[in-house]
Order: C-alpha cells, then structure tokens, then sequence
C-alpha cells in the first residue's frame, strides 16, 4: 500500500463533530468518540453519558477533578449550566425511546449493509458490551469511528462482519483515518477523502466495494 | 420505635449473608462503588455469590477493592455484567481467566437491559420487551416478538438479594442523596433488592434535614447504613494525581 | 334484624388500624379506610399514597393546607420527618414489588373465597379502578372494610362476588360495622363481633356460611 | 442558539396541536394539573382527541378548567383513564353520560398500569407483564402468561403526541421542578411524549441554578413553557375555604 496514513485520531473525531447539528444530544463513546468534544464547533451540542449525565462539559485539569462525576470513559468531566443527572434506568429510557440524536461509537469492524462490531474479540468467551448494543439500536443517527485497517493491514470495512455484531444496519457513517464513507448496502459511498490518501489505497485496503462519486471532496482538516 | 438501620461497622453490616446469595454492587467508574462493603464481604468470606454488577474491574495500578478481588478469592460463582471481558485485546481483567477455565458462569448482558431488568425487578413487572440485542448474538435461540413492525427481545427481571450502595448524604430513616455521577445504578439496585446495604459519605442527618422533593432513594427501601471514616480507615477514590502519589 | 347495628364508622376503622403492625408501610384507600389514621395506635406506621407520597401525617386545618400536596382521597395533609416524595411509577413500582405492608380498601362486596369488588357498580358502562387493582393484586396483606348489607338490607358478604371483581382471593380481613371476619373459602370466620350484635344476626345478614370459635371474642371499642 | 423553549401565552403554546391528537394531562386532585392549558385547549377548538388523565374531573361546585369540559366541548374522542364512572352510583361525571350514549370511547386502565404504561412508552419499552387486573373482567380475552408459577397480563406501552404539565420552577432550558405531590404523573408523561408543554408557577431561573442532582425532569424532555400569571388571569387552585368564598 502507498499513500499517506491519512488523518491523526483527533482529525478523524474532528470531521465526525462537524456532522453535528445544532441542538443534538449527543452520545460519546470510549476512545476515539471522546474526541469529539474537543473539537471547536459552533453547534450547541448536549452531550449525554449512559451513566446518566445530561449536558456535560469539558474535562476538568488534574487537581480540579470532581470525583463524584465522570463521564462514560470515566473522564472527570465538568457540567454545563442547565445539567441533569438521572439514574442508570432513566438514562437508557432516554437511549431507548430515540431521543439521542446521535451516538459515535469505537469499533472494531463496520460492514457495507450496515452493521457492525466492537464488543467481542475472536476467540473471547465473554466480551464487552457496555452501552454500545442499546445505543446502536435506539440512535436516531449511529456513527462510527476507526483505523481503517488492522495493525497487519487487514480491511476492517467489510461485506459482512466476521465477528459478532453489535446492531444490524443502523450505522450511517463511518470515519476512518482514510475517510467518510457512507454504508449503502452492498457498498460504502466514499463521502470524503483524507488529505493525501488516493481512492486506489482505499479499494485495496477495503473489504468491500467503494463508489466514488464524481465530485469528491477532500476532508478539510482544522 | 423501629430499630435502627445505622450499623457500628461494615462488618456488622455484612455478617450474616449466606453463600449463595445473588447481590448487586452499584456504580460506574468510581463514583457510587461501595468500595468498603466490597472489602468487608472479601473478609466475611461467603462463597457461591452470584455478582450483578457493570464491570468487575481489575485493571490498574491503584486497584481499589472490586468484584475480580471476591473472582479472586474464589467467592464468586457467577458474574452477570455489561463487560465480562475487557474490550481491548491487549487488557486483562480478573475474571477472564476463571470463565475461560469453566470456573465461574459470566453472562453479559447490556448496560441498558441489565438496568432496565434491575427496575423491572424493583417495579414488580416479570418480564419485558427491549429493542436492544435484536439480530446478535446474545438474543440467538431467544424469544423475539413483532411489536408495530419492529423486532423486539423478551427479557427477563432480575431481582437480587442483596444490593450494596455507595450514598453522599442520608438521614436516619435510610432517605438517600447520590451526588452526580454517582447514582449510577444506587437507586434501581435498590428498588431490586430485599437488603439494601448502604455505605455513607457525610455524617448522618436528622429526619426531616433532607427535603423530601429532593430524595434519590426513599428510606423504606433501604436496612442497613454504615458511615465511611475518614482515610485510611475509611476507602476513598483519590484524584489521579494523589492515586499516582500512592502507587 | 334484629340487635344492634354495630359500629359506627371511625370505630371500624379503629378496629382496622389495630391490625397493623410496627414499620408497616400501609396504603389507605378513600372513604372509611382513610379514618384509619385517625386512631390512635402507638405502633411506627408509614404512610404510603397512590400519588407517590411515602410519610404523609395527619390532615391539615382548613387555611393552613398546603396547596402542592395531597393523598389519595385529595385530603392535604401533612409530612412527617423522613417523609420522600417520587412520581407515580415510582409509586406503583413500591405497589407492584410487594413493598406495601398493608392496604385498607373501601369496598361494594366481599366472598368468602377471599374475592372482592369495589370498581363497577351494577349496569355501569365505565368505572373507577384507581389504583385499587394494583394494590388488591400486590399487597401483602389486603383488608377491606364495608358496611354489612346494603341500604335495603341485602347482604355484602357472600359466597361469590355479583359484581366485577378486583382481584381475586387476596383479603385477608373483612371489616364491617358488625363484626371481624376472615375469609376461609368456603366460609367466612367471624374473628370478632361488635358489641351488642348478636351471631343470629350475622348470619341472616351474610350470604355465606359462618365459622364462630368457641371463644368469640368482642370488639373492644377505643 | 437553539430556540427558545419559553412562549408568552397558553394560547401560543397550544396553538399547532392538530384534530385527532393523543394528549397526556397530568395531576392527580389538584396539584399537577394543567389547569391553564386545558382552558387555552378549549379556547383553541382541536376535536377526535384522545386524552390521557388519571379521571376526567367534573365534580364540585368550584370547578376548574377539566377534562370534562373538553368532553362537553365536544372535543374528545376517546378518554384513557383509572376513573372513567364516578366511584359512587350516586355521584355523577360529564363523561358518563357521553359514553353511555356510544359518543365517546373510554378505556378503564388501572392507575399503575397506567402509569406504567407510560413510563414504558418513555422508555422505549413496547410491552411488559404486569400482575394488576389478572382474574377481573379488564382481562377478559386477553393475553396472560405465567412466569415463576405466577399470572400476569400483557400490557403496551402509551405514547402520546403531546402532554400537558404544571410544574413549580423551570428553568429557561426546560429542567423541571415539581414541588410535593405535584409531581405525579408529570415526569411519566413528560418521557412519554413528543411535545411537551409546560405551565410553570415560579418565575423562570437561568441555566444552573437548579442543582442538577435535583431536577425531576431534564430539560431534554421540555419544549414549551409558559409562566403562569397571578390570578385571576392565571388559574391556581385555592384553598378550600376560599373557594367557599368564591362560590
């Protein structure tokens, strides 16, 4: 494979913040998803963790912490004036009942007609749902975020997942370090493309067929 | 008239529960971990718990007392949670190698429907349906049902024992104020449970101290309370800094 | 008939409320169950409301009513220390999980097979449940209380319930102005007689068979 | 940026609800009901709607704004509700008569399937079992099923278009505080629905001045509020001699 690695971590969570709309309550998830709340959008964004925080803030400076308060990735986050905080019940009524605009989750593995995996390892007996099966199956929107490739240079982009999903054909973007793409049943549209990558270093390192519209853009990066 | 519900010690507190019982650990992350009621069952010993609980955790350098301590000790027969194995490859927790070599069942369940079974439980309601789990794995072999058009899992309440608590304040007659992040699963784990055992943070108040609009958990819901002392005696998170300070 | 017609009102009541034990939570519904709290009994008794009031005290003078609060017959009361206020399916979560030590209903008729029915009037289209049914069917203890016979004289105790019922084999105690009774299936046990009633009378005015221990004990009226 | 939550008059607040809605009214007696937005829904004439109330009101000498004045406006198709006769033969209710008459569709609920039911719609529960009402004419044909040797009824969730609050504060991005009793319903139906609109009897705070952990309903679940004006513009209940008074 040639080309470039494409985007940092920060640039993919970055470019999936700008799909925010004003007014969303938005739900992060661990790693990658987290990012998002860095980035400077001038959207009024709600951010809601499963643990039943309504409008957190920014993560407080070591010193400054609040131990009673953390987000789902156990950051110890700030509230926003106007926050609610519910109990584990309430918080996933909320999830349930499709009041989440969005949810950006970590995964592993995303697959053209829409599904997709992060909770099970191959070979694990057990695995680590958390919140990420109520959420990919209640969002209104599911977006997804990760490598574009395995350490070794597997596709993770796929037809069909190998491993275990988490919710059938509810994911509507994928963000990689390569670009956007949106599931399109037997194929990913590419939205957008990282600076530098070429859509030939896409196709190779995608499991699945990719179409290009006429008039692709490059992801502008902050 | 009633006896008190204010216990002198945790281990007082936990004395008398058998092996065998199925109790419920709150908290997610730190904040609502009953981290000094985990520590006094580790030393009452009971065996064949059957262990409700987010995540068991294990990991880290400055491991305060959790449930992989009791998969440790051997108290544990079973885990029902929402992570049962880490989610990174890479990690290891506790737990994992005792449900590889068929030493304690794990059932995983998700975070929303392991809180939703919980409430059922405390809400009198047998059964329900979620939409969570459709067309994976964990719902394979399973009732599924059509409900406007839309596929949804039968699921089942999961009453529990024995739920220990972490609370910021309470007053005498076990009315219960959570502080942030800290409610977590406190409130339905209690609703699910026939003994609620309740470590409190701030020294105890006076019925009536406590605005009844403002309760999280009603006292009629809760047996036992125990003040935390202050540390060392007492187990508190620290900041990450003072955490790093210690290790 | 012939004797006395037995116990006034609030003395049927006092009768009740003397059945409740020490750190029972107890439900009372409207009408003659409310008076219940009206007697004095020197056990520790909570108070619980179908409007999600848990410790609610005496009635209030009239001017000194608080506005925002009331019980379930719409009297404002007061709160005692400790008293917790949650919503109304927090409320029916302590009805449904067994959590309500007692509840005291008002009702149209009672069966010796533990039925009875206090919603629907005979040729109604509609009725009135309330929270009736969920505590008939998840208390764990129901008592009821009821005037003997109706205001012609027909009888309210009886084999099988006329009316629609509201739960089915759940009273443990019958409460009417002649006497305390215990459904036993087939019979009712006359556990204690108002002063001045006569068995005979009891008899005619019940539509079931009647068991009298050999040691029938009076009511003793406070 | 987003749009303000706050409207200048009942009339304003209800003016889109279309024909044919299923509408939620909360309160239980007197606190909690939205006595000022029934009186603009008569005002604004909707018809075929579907109300959800715990009773429909109807009695007394002092009456205030009710579901049976919408009934006797000829705006209601279908009433759910724990009362839909009055409790005493004797007594006598608006919808009686309309519902004898075949013009008006009444289903009996239980209070706490009610409010369950509700609370399901909200928490995107399509259906659950319930004890409440096995063996009595309100099961007849029904779904049953039995679960640990016990016999409980399908019930489905009940969601609604709009509802209708009272609550004491608000604050401008719609947190919700319910003082006493007024809470009732309110919470339940507020997650119920897809429009909420709120009458609110204190002035309205700023974002963060509720304290989070003491909020009854997030804002996320609020879209419209209106303050409530001093009588006798605004409708408040009164305490009983004054109502004597005015009467």
């Amino acid at each position: 494979m040639s080309g470039s690695n494409g985007l940092a971590r920060q640039q993919i969570a970055d470019r999936v913040a700008q799909e925010f709309q004003d007014g969303w309550i938005v739900n992060l998830g661990v790693g990658m998803p987290t990012m998002c709340s860095n980035t400077p959008i001038d959207t009024d964004i709600i951010y809601h963790s499963e643990n039943g925080v309504i409008g957190y803030g920014p993560v407080l400076p070591a010193g400054q912490e609040d131990l009673h308060l953390v987000n789902a990735g156990g950051q110890n986050v700030s509230l926003k004036p106007g926050a609610a905080v519910v109990h584990h019940a309430d918080s996933f009524a909320i999830i349930r009942s499709g009041r989440i605009d969005v949810t950006v989750l970590g995964i592993y593995e995303a697959a053209c007609n829409g599904d997709f995996a992060n909770w099970k390892v191959a070979g694990a007996k057990g695995g680590g749902i958390g919140g990420a099966m109520d959420l990919a199956a209640c969002a209104k929107n599911v977006f997804v975020i990760l490598e574009h490739t395995t350490r070794d240079g597997k596709p993770r982009l796929l037809k069909e997942c190998a491993l275990p999903v988490t919710a059938r054909g509810r994911v509507s973007l994928v963000a990689t370090n390569l670009g956007l793409f949106k599931p399109l049943g037997d194929r990913f549209l590419l939205r957008e493309i990282a600076p530098g990558v070429t859509v030939d270093q896409i196709r190779a390192a995608t499991g699945a067929p990719i179409e290009v519209p006429a008039d692709l853009k490059t992801i502008q990066t902050l | 008239m009633a006896r008190s519900k204010i216990f002198g010690s945790f281990a007082a507190a936990v004395a008398d529960i058998p092996d065998g019982s199925t109790i419920a650990f709150a908290g997610f992350a730190y904040p609502g971990v009953p981290f000094n009621l985990i520590r006094a069952l580790l030393d009452q010993g009971a065996k064949g718990l059957t262990c409700i609980t987010n995540g068991t955790g294990g990991a880290g350098a400055d491991r305060m007392p959790d449930i992989g301590m009791l998969v440790e000790a051997g108290q544990v027969a079973k885990v029902v949670a929402a992570f049962t194995a880490p989610t990174r490859a890479s990690d290891r927790i506790p737990l994992t190698r005792y449900v590889d070599e068929g030493k304690i069942e794990a059932e995983l369940v998700p975070q929303g429907t392991l809180a939703e079974r919980l409430r059922a439980a405390g809400a009198g309601i047998p059964a329900f349906y979620t939409p969570t789990a459709v067309g994976t794995e964990l719902a394979a072999g399973r009732e599924t049902r059509v409900f406007g058009g839309r596929e949804y899992l039968l699921e089942h309440a999961m009453p529990v024992d024995v739920a220990f608590l972490r609370a910021w304040k309470a007053d005498s007659f076990g009315n219960l104020l959570f502080r942030r992040s800290q409610r977590n699963f406190n409130p339905i784990m209690a609703m699910a449970a026939r003994l609620v055992i309740v470590e409190v943070e701030e020294d105890f108040l006076q019925p009536g101290e406590i605005d009844p609009d403002e309760v999280h958990t009603p006292g009629i819901f809760v047996q036992r309370m125990v003040k935390i002392p202050p540390a060392p005696e007492g187990l508190w998170p620290a900041r990450r800094a003072e955490r790093g300070a210690k290790a």
